[in-house]
C-alpha cells in the first residue's frame, strides 16, 4: 500500500456514462496488485470533494507498468475525476483490500456484473486468461450502449453474454437461463459478481445449486479505506453468528455464501 | 534544527502532531512511521463490543464529512491485550481514548487501562451520550464534566485529557468544570452535531440521521473554541478540528494549543501528519522560532474577548 | 406551474425564498428583481446609530466566510423615514429585523416599527449581546428569551419571528422559549461564532477578532438545527445558513423549514435567489409535487431523534 | 451594473507576479464603463474560493467592446485566476463603484502609483488622453522587473517615471523630488494616487503645498461589492466629523483630504 503520484496516460470517453483511465506508476512494480483490489483516488488536488473515491483495478499491466481503470461519472467526485487530462499527475493509494480466489486448475469461471461491476471481474477474467481457465462472462446493463468493455475481454477469449433493460433480457429470470446454459454445458466451477444485488441473489441461488465456488465484490461509502475508520462496514454471517467487517480491509470480496443481504 | 517539543502537562511530547481518535488505526503503520509522531491515539475503547451505527456511517459535505459511526468497539479485553501490546513497539506514547455510557464504566475502563504500564494518558471522549442522562452527551453539562472527571480522577494517576464535546453555549464553562474535576489537559475538540438529507431519496445521509461533522469547513469554529478555552482555563490544550496543513496547526497554536490533533486529514494523505511536521518545522525557520512555546497563545492584537454574543 | 407559496403563521409568502439580514440592500435593486422574492428582510436596525466594528470586517474561510460588521445601522429614524419606504414600494413583504442592547431597547424600536403599515413582520436578532447579561447574547439563555419575546409580543401584533442564535447546547429548549413568549415563527438560525488567525502576521483575521461563520461550510449543522427544531416546537420555521442551491433549500425544507433564507449566497451570485426559486420549480416537476406543504418535515426514516450525544 | 459572462481572451504573465486579462463583453456596451471603476470576479466556477475578488479596470476599449484588467498574483483567489484559459468563461459582476473626477480642460496631472496601483491609474490616463490633458505618472515597484505597462502608457503619450526599492529611488523623499520637478515645470493641476500609504500622504502634502486637485483609489475587503454588507467601510473626515463610508459604493475614489490614514 503507497500513496502514489500516478501520471495519467488517458482518460476516455467509453460512452455517455463511462470512463477508461490508463496511469503510469513509475516507483513500484505493478505485478504487487490483484484482481479485486483498488485503489482510492484523490480526483483533485484541492479539497473540494474532500475524500478520495474508491475505484476497482480493471487492468494490471506487468509489460509497461501501467493500471487501468472503468468508471462511472456520478457525482462530485467523479465529475472533476472526468476533467483531468492525460499528462496530470493523479494521486492514488493503493493497492488496498483483498483478491479475488482463484482456483488453479479450475474447470472454468462465470462472471455475472452489471453495470461498471465488470470494472471488478475484468482483471479478474484477464487473470483467469493467463492461467489457463476458461472464462464466461454475462454483462448486464440499462442499454446495449452502456455495454462495456466486451471487446476487451473477447479478445482475451473471454466468451460473453450480453443483457440489458431495454429489450427485459437482463431481468434475473432471463440471465438464470443464460448461466444455467453456461454451467450445464461447459464445465464451470466458480462464479463471480459484482454490480447488483438482484443478480447476486441469483448467483448465491446459481452457486448452491451447482455447487460452485462463489464470491462476491461489494461496495460501501469509504473514508480511510485503510481499515481505521470504520465506515465501510458490512454484515457477515459466520456459522449463527452476524459479524461486522470492514469491507477495505476484509474485502471487498467476500464468499458469497457468507453475505447477509 | 527547530525543536519541536511540547508538554501537555507531565506528559513530554517529541512534537506536537498526533491523530484524532477514530481516524488512525494500526494498518495505518504499514504507510506511516508511528516513531515519528508526538503520540499515538487509537480509536476510543468501550468496555464491552460495540457494535456501531447502520450504514451509511459518513458522507460528504462541503469542505468536510459527517460520520456517525457508533463507537464500534472490540472491547476492553481486545484492546489491553492486542492493540495495548501493538502500540506499545512504537517509542511515540500511547494516548487510550475512552468511551462509557455512564461514569461507573468510565471509571471501571480508566483504572484497568491506567494499570498498563504502556499507556502514557487517558483521553477521556466525552461527546458519547450519558444513558443516566436521557442520553445528553456528558461534555455538554458542566456538573456533569466535573463529577465524570473527579470520578476518573480517583482511579488514575496518568494525565488525564478530557476532549471536549464543542456543542455548548459556553465552553469555558465546561472547560473549568473538567479542570476543578482534576484535569490535567483539554482536546479542543471533538466534532459537531449535523446532519444531511439526500433530496432525491429524501433520506437522512447518514445511517443514524444525525452524526458529527469534522473537516476544513470547522476549523474557524474550532479555533475560537481554543481561543475561548485559552482564555478561562490554565490547562494545556490540544487542539483538534479541520487541520490540514502545517498552517492549521500553527494556527491552532497562535490560538492557544499546545498541540494539535489530526482527524479527517489522514484520510486525504494518509503521512499527512508527517507533512504536517515538516511544514511546522519551514515555519519555525522561516520566522526563527526556536521552540513552539514562541508561540503557544501568542496571537497578537486579540483584546480579552470571551467569545459571545453576535458580530454580524 | 408549480404552487409555491407557503406561510409563515398569518404572513402569506409567494415563494419561501428571502434574504438573509445583513446580506442584502436596497442597492441591488439594480440587479435584482425584489418583486420576485417571497419577502424582503434588510440588514438589523438599532435604535441610534451605530458605527459598527473595525476592519478587517470579513475574511474567508474553507467553504465560508466570518463577517463581525458589528451591527452598524443608520438608526431608527432614518429606518423609518428612508428604508420603509423604500421596500414598500415592492409587492413582496417588508420583514424588518431588529437589533437591540436590551430587552427595553427592543421593546421600544419593535413598538414603533409596528406602527408602520407597510412592515409585514418583525424578526428579532438575538444572537445579539445583551449588555444587562455580560455581553452573552439573549438567544443563548431560555428565560432571557421568554422575557424578551414576552414583552415585545406586549407591543405589537404583527407576525414575530424569533432568528435563534445557533451557539447554545440545546436549541430545542431556546425555541420552545420563544414559543412560551409568543413568537410566531422562529429563523433558524443565525452564524456561529468563529475565528481565523493569520499566521504570517499572527494577528486575527478579524479586527473584532472573533466573529460569526456563514456559507455552504455551516449547512449540515443548520440542516441539524432545524431538525432539532421542528421536532420540539410547533412554530413555523425559517431555515437559514449555507443555502447556495435549490437543492440546499429542499434539504432544509425536508428537515421542516417553511421558508428559507439566502445570505453569502447573494455575495457570490447577486441573483442566486431567483436562480433558487427556478431550481425549486425544477425540482417539483421532476418529483411531481403540487405544493411545498408535500415536503416541509417530510424527510423519510428519521425516527425522532433528539440530536443529542456523540455518534464517532 | 450587471453579472456579466465574459469570454477571456488573454490572460498572460507580465512577469513574475503580474498578470494581465483581456475580456469580451457581448452582451451590453463597455462605455458605460468609467476609469476607478471594478469588477468583482469571480474567480473559479466551483465555490473555492467562494468570494469574488475585486479587481480595478485598467483599460476600456469601446472599438471591441473588451475591458482589461493587472491583477498581481497574491493568494488563493488569483491562483484559480491565473489558470483560467482563453476561451472560457469569466464570470464579472459590474461596473461597481464611482469614478475618477477628471476637469475638462485640466492643465495636467500627475499619477503617483505603487505596484498594481497603476491598473486603477491606467484607465484614468487613457481617459486622460482621450480628453487630450496631458499626464505624467510615477511608476513605484518592489524592483526595475514589477514595473508595470509603461510602454502602454508611453504609447498613448504619457510620460512616465520609474522607481524601486532596489536603487532606493522609490523612498517619498525621491519621489517628491520628482513630483516637484514634474509640477513645477509641466503645468500639473491634479494628482491621483493608488497602492501606497507612504505615497499618498505624500500625495496629500504636494496637494496641499501646491493647490492640487487629489483623488485616491483605496481598497478594503469586500464581501458583497454592491453596498449591503457593510464589510468594506472606511472613515473620512468631512469638517468635524468622522463618518463611515462604504468603499465599494462611495468609493473606491475618494477626495484624498477626506481620507483618515
Ligand atoms: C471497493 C470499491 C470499488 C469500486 N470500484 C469502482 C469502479 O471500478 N468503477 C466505478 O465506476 N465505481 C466504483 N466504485 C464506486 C465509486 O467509488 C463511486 O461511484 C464513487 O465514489 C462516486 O463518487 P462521486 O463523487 O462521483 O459520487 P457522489 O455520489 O457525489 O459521492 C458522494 C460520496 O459517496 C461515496 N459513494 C457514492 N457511491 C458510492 C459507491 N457505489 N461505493 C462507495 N462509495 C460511494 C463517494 O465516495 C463519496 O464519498 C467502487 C466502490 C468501492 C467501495
Ligand atoms: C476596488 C478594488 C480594486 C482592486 N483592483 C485591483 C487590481 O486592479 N489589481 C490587483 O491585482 N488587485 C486589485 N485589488 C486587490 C485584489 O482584490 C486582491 O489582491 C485580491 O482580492 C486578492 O485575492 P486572493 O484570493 O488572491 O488573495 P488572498 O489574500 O487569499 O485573499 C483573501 C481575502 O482577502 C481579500 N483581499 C486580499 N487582499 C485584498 C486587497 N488588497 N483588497 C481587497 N481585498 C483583498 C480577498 O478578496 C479575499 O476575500 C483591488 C481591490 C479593491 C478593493
Ligand atoms: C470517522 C471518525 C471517527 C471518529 N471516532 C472518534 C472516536 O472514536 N472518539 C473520539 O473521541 N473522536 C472520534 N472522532 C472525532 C475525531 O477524533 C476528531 O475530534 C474530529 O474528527 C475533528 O478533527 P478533524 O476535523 O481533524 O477530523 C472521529 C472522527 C471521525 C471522522
Ligand atoms: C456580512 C453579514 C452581515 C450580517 N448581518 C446580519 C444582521 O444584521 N442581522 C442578522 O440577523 N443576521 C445577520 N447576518 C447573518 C445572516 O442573516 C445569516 O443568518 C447568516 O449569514 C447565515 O446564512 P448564510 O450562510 O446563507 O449566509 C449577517 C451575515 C453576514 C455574512
Ligand atoms: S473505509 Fe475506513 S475502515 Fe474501511
Ligand atoms: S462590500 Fe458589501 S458594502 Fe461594500
Amino acid at each position: 500500500m503507497k500513496e502514489t503520484q500516478a501520471e495519467i496516460l488517458c482518460n476516455e470517453k467509453l460512452n455517455r456514462r463511462y470512463r477508461h483511465m490508463k496511469v503510469k506508476i513509475s516507483d513500484w512494480n505493478v505485478s504487487e496488485v490483484n484482481p479485486g483490489q483498488f485503489f482510492h483516488i484523490k480526483t483533485t488536488e484541492d479539497n473540494l470533494p474532500l475524500l478520495r473515491r474508491p475505484f476497482s483495478i480493471y487492468r494490471i499491466n506487468e509489460d509497461n507498468n501501467t493500471l487501468e481503470f472503468l468508471y462511472l461519472v456520478k457525482g462530485v467526485g467523479t465529475k472533476k475525476l472526468e476533467e483531468r487530462k492525460p499528462g496530470e499527475i493523479l494521486d492514488i493509494l493503493g493497492p488496498l483490500g483483498n483478491t479475488f480466489t482463484i482456483h488453479q486448475g479450475g474447470k472454468g469461471m462465470l462472471l455475472v456484473a452489471r453495470g461498471v461491476g465488470i470494472a471488478t471481474l475484468s482483471a479478474l477474467a484477464f487473470a483467469a486468461n493467463k492461467a489457463d481457465i476458461p472464462c464466461f462472462a454475462v454483462l448486464s446493463a440499462r442499454s446495449k450502449e452502456d455495454i462495456l468493455v466486451e471487446k476487451e475481454l473477447n479478445e482475451v477469449g473471454v466468451k460473453t453474454f450480453l443483457v440489458n433493460d431495454q429489450d427485459g433480457s437482463s431481468d434475473p429470470e432471463s440471465v438464470r437461463l443464460i448461466a444455467e446454459e453456461i454451467i450445464n454445458h461447459r464445465q464451470v466451477d466458480s462464479i463471480y459478481t459484482c454490480g447488483s444485488k438482484r443478480l447476486s441473489v441469483l448467483s448465491r441461488e446459481l452457486s448452491e445449486e451447482y455447487s460452485l465456488f462463489a464470491e462476491i465484490a461489494l461496495e460501501e461509502k469509504m473514508g480511510c479505506a485503510m481499515g481505521a475508520c470504520y465506515a465501510c462496514v458490512c454484515d457477515v454471517r459466520e456459522g449463527d453468528e452476524i459479524r461486522t467487517i470492514r469491507l477495505c480491509q476484509d474485502g471487498p470480496v467476500l464468499p458469497l455464501k457468507k453475505v447477509v443481504f | 534544527m527547530a525543536n519541536l517539543e511540547v508538554s501537555i502537562g507531565s506528559l513530554k511530547l517529541k512534537n506536537p502532531i498526533m491523530p484524532a481518535s477514530g481516524t488512525f488505526g494500526e494498518e495505518m503503520a504499514a504507510i506511516l512511521d508511528f516513531n515519528q509522531l508526538g503520540a499515538l491515539v487509537p480509536k476510543s475503547i468501550t468496555k464491552t463490543v460495540r457494535k456501531g451505527n447502520p450504514t451509511p456511517r459518513i458522507c460528504e459535505t462541503f469542505g468536510g464529512m459527517i460520520n456517525s459511526i457508533g463507537i464500534q468497539s472490540k472491547g476492553l479485553d481486545y484492546y489491553q491485550q492486542i492493540t495495548v501490546p501493538f502500540y506499545s513497539k512504537f517509542s511515540s506514547p500511547l494516548i487510550s481514548s475512552i468511551s462509557a455510557d455512564s461514569i461507573d464504566e468510565f471509571t471501571e475502563v480508566s483504572e484497568k487501562i491506567s494499570q498498563m504500564e504502556e499507556v502514557a494518558a487517558l483521553e477521556l471522549n466525552i461527546s458519547c451520550p450519558n444513558l443516566k442522562k436521557d442520553g445528553m452527551a456528558f461534555g455538554m453539562d458542566a456538573n456533569v464534566t466535573r463529577d465524570l472527571v473527579s470520578a476518573v480522577r480517583q482511579v488514575t494517576d496518568k494525565p488525564l485529557i478530557i476532549k471536549l464535546s464543542p456543542n455548548v453555549t459556553n465552553i469555558g464553562v465546561i472547560a473549568l468544570a473538567a479542570e476543578d474535576g482534576g484535569a490535567d489537559a483539554l482536546t479542543v475538540a471533538n466534532t459537531f452535531i449535523a446532519m444531511a438529507i439526500d433530496v432525491h431519496t429524501r433520506k437522512p445521509k447518514i445511517g443514524n440521521v444525525i452524526g458529527g461533522i469534522s473537516g476544513p469547513s470547522i476549523k474557524p469554529l474550532v479555533v475560537r473554541l481554543i481561543h475561548q478555552v485559552y482564555q478561562v482555563s490554565n490547562l494545556p490544550i490540544i487542539g483538534c478540528g479541520g487541520v490540514m496543513n502545517g498552517e492549521d496547526a500553527i494556527e491552532m497554536m497562535l490560538a492557544g494549543a499546545s498541540a494539535v490533533q489530526v482527524g479527517t486529514a489522514n484520510f486525504v494523505h494518509p503521512t499527512v501528519m508527517l507533512t504536517i511536521l515538516q511544514e511546522i518545522q519551514d515555519y519555525m525557520e522561516q520566522y526563527q522560532i526556536t521552540s513552539l512555546k514562541e508561540i503557544i497563545g501568542k496571537i497578537e492584537g486579540s483584546n480579552q474577548h470571551d467569545g459571545m454574543g453576535s458580530f454580524n
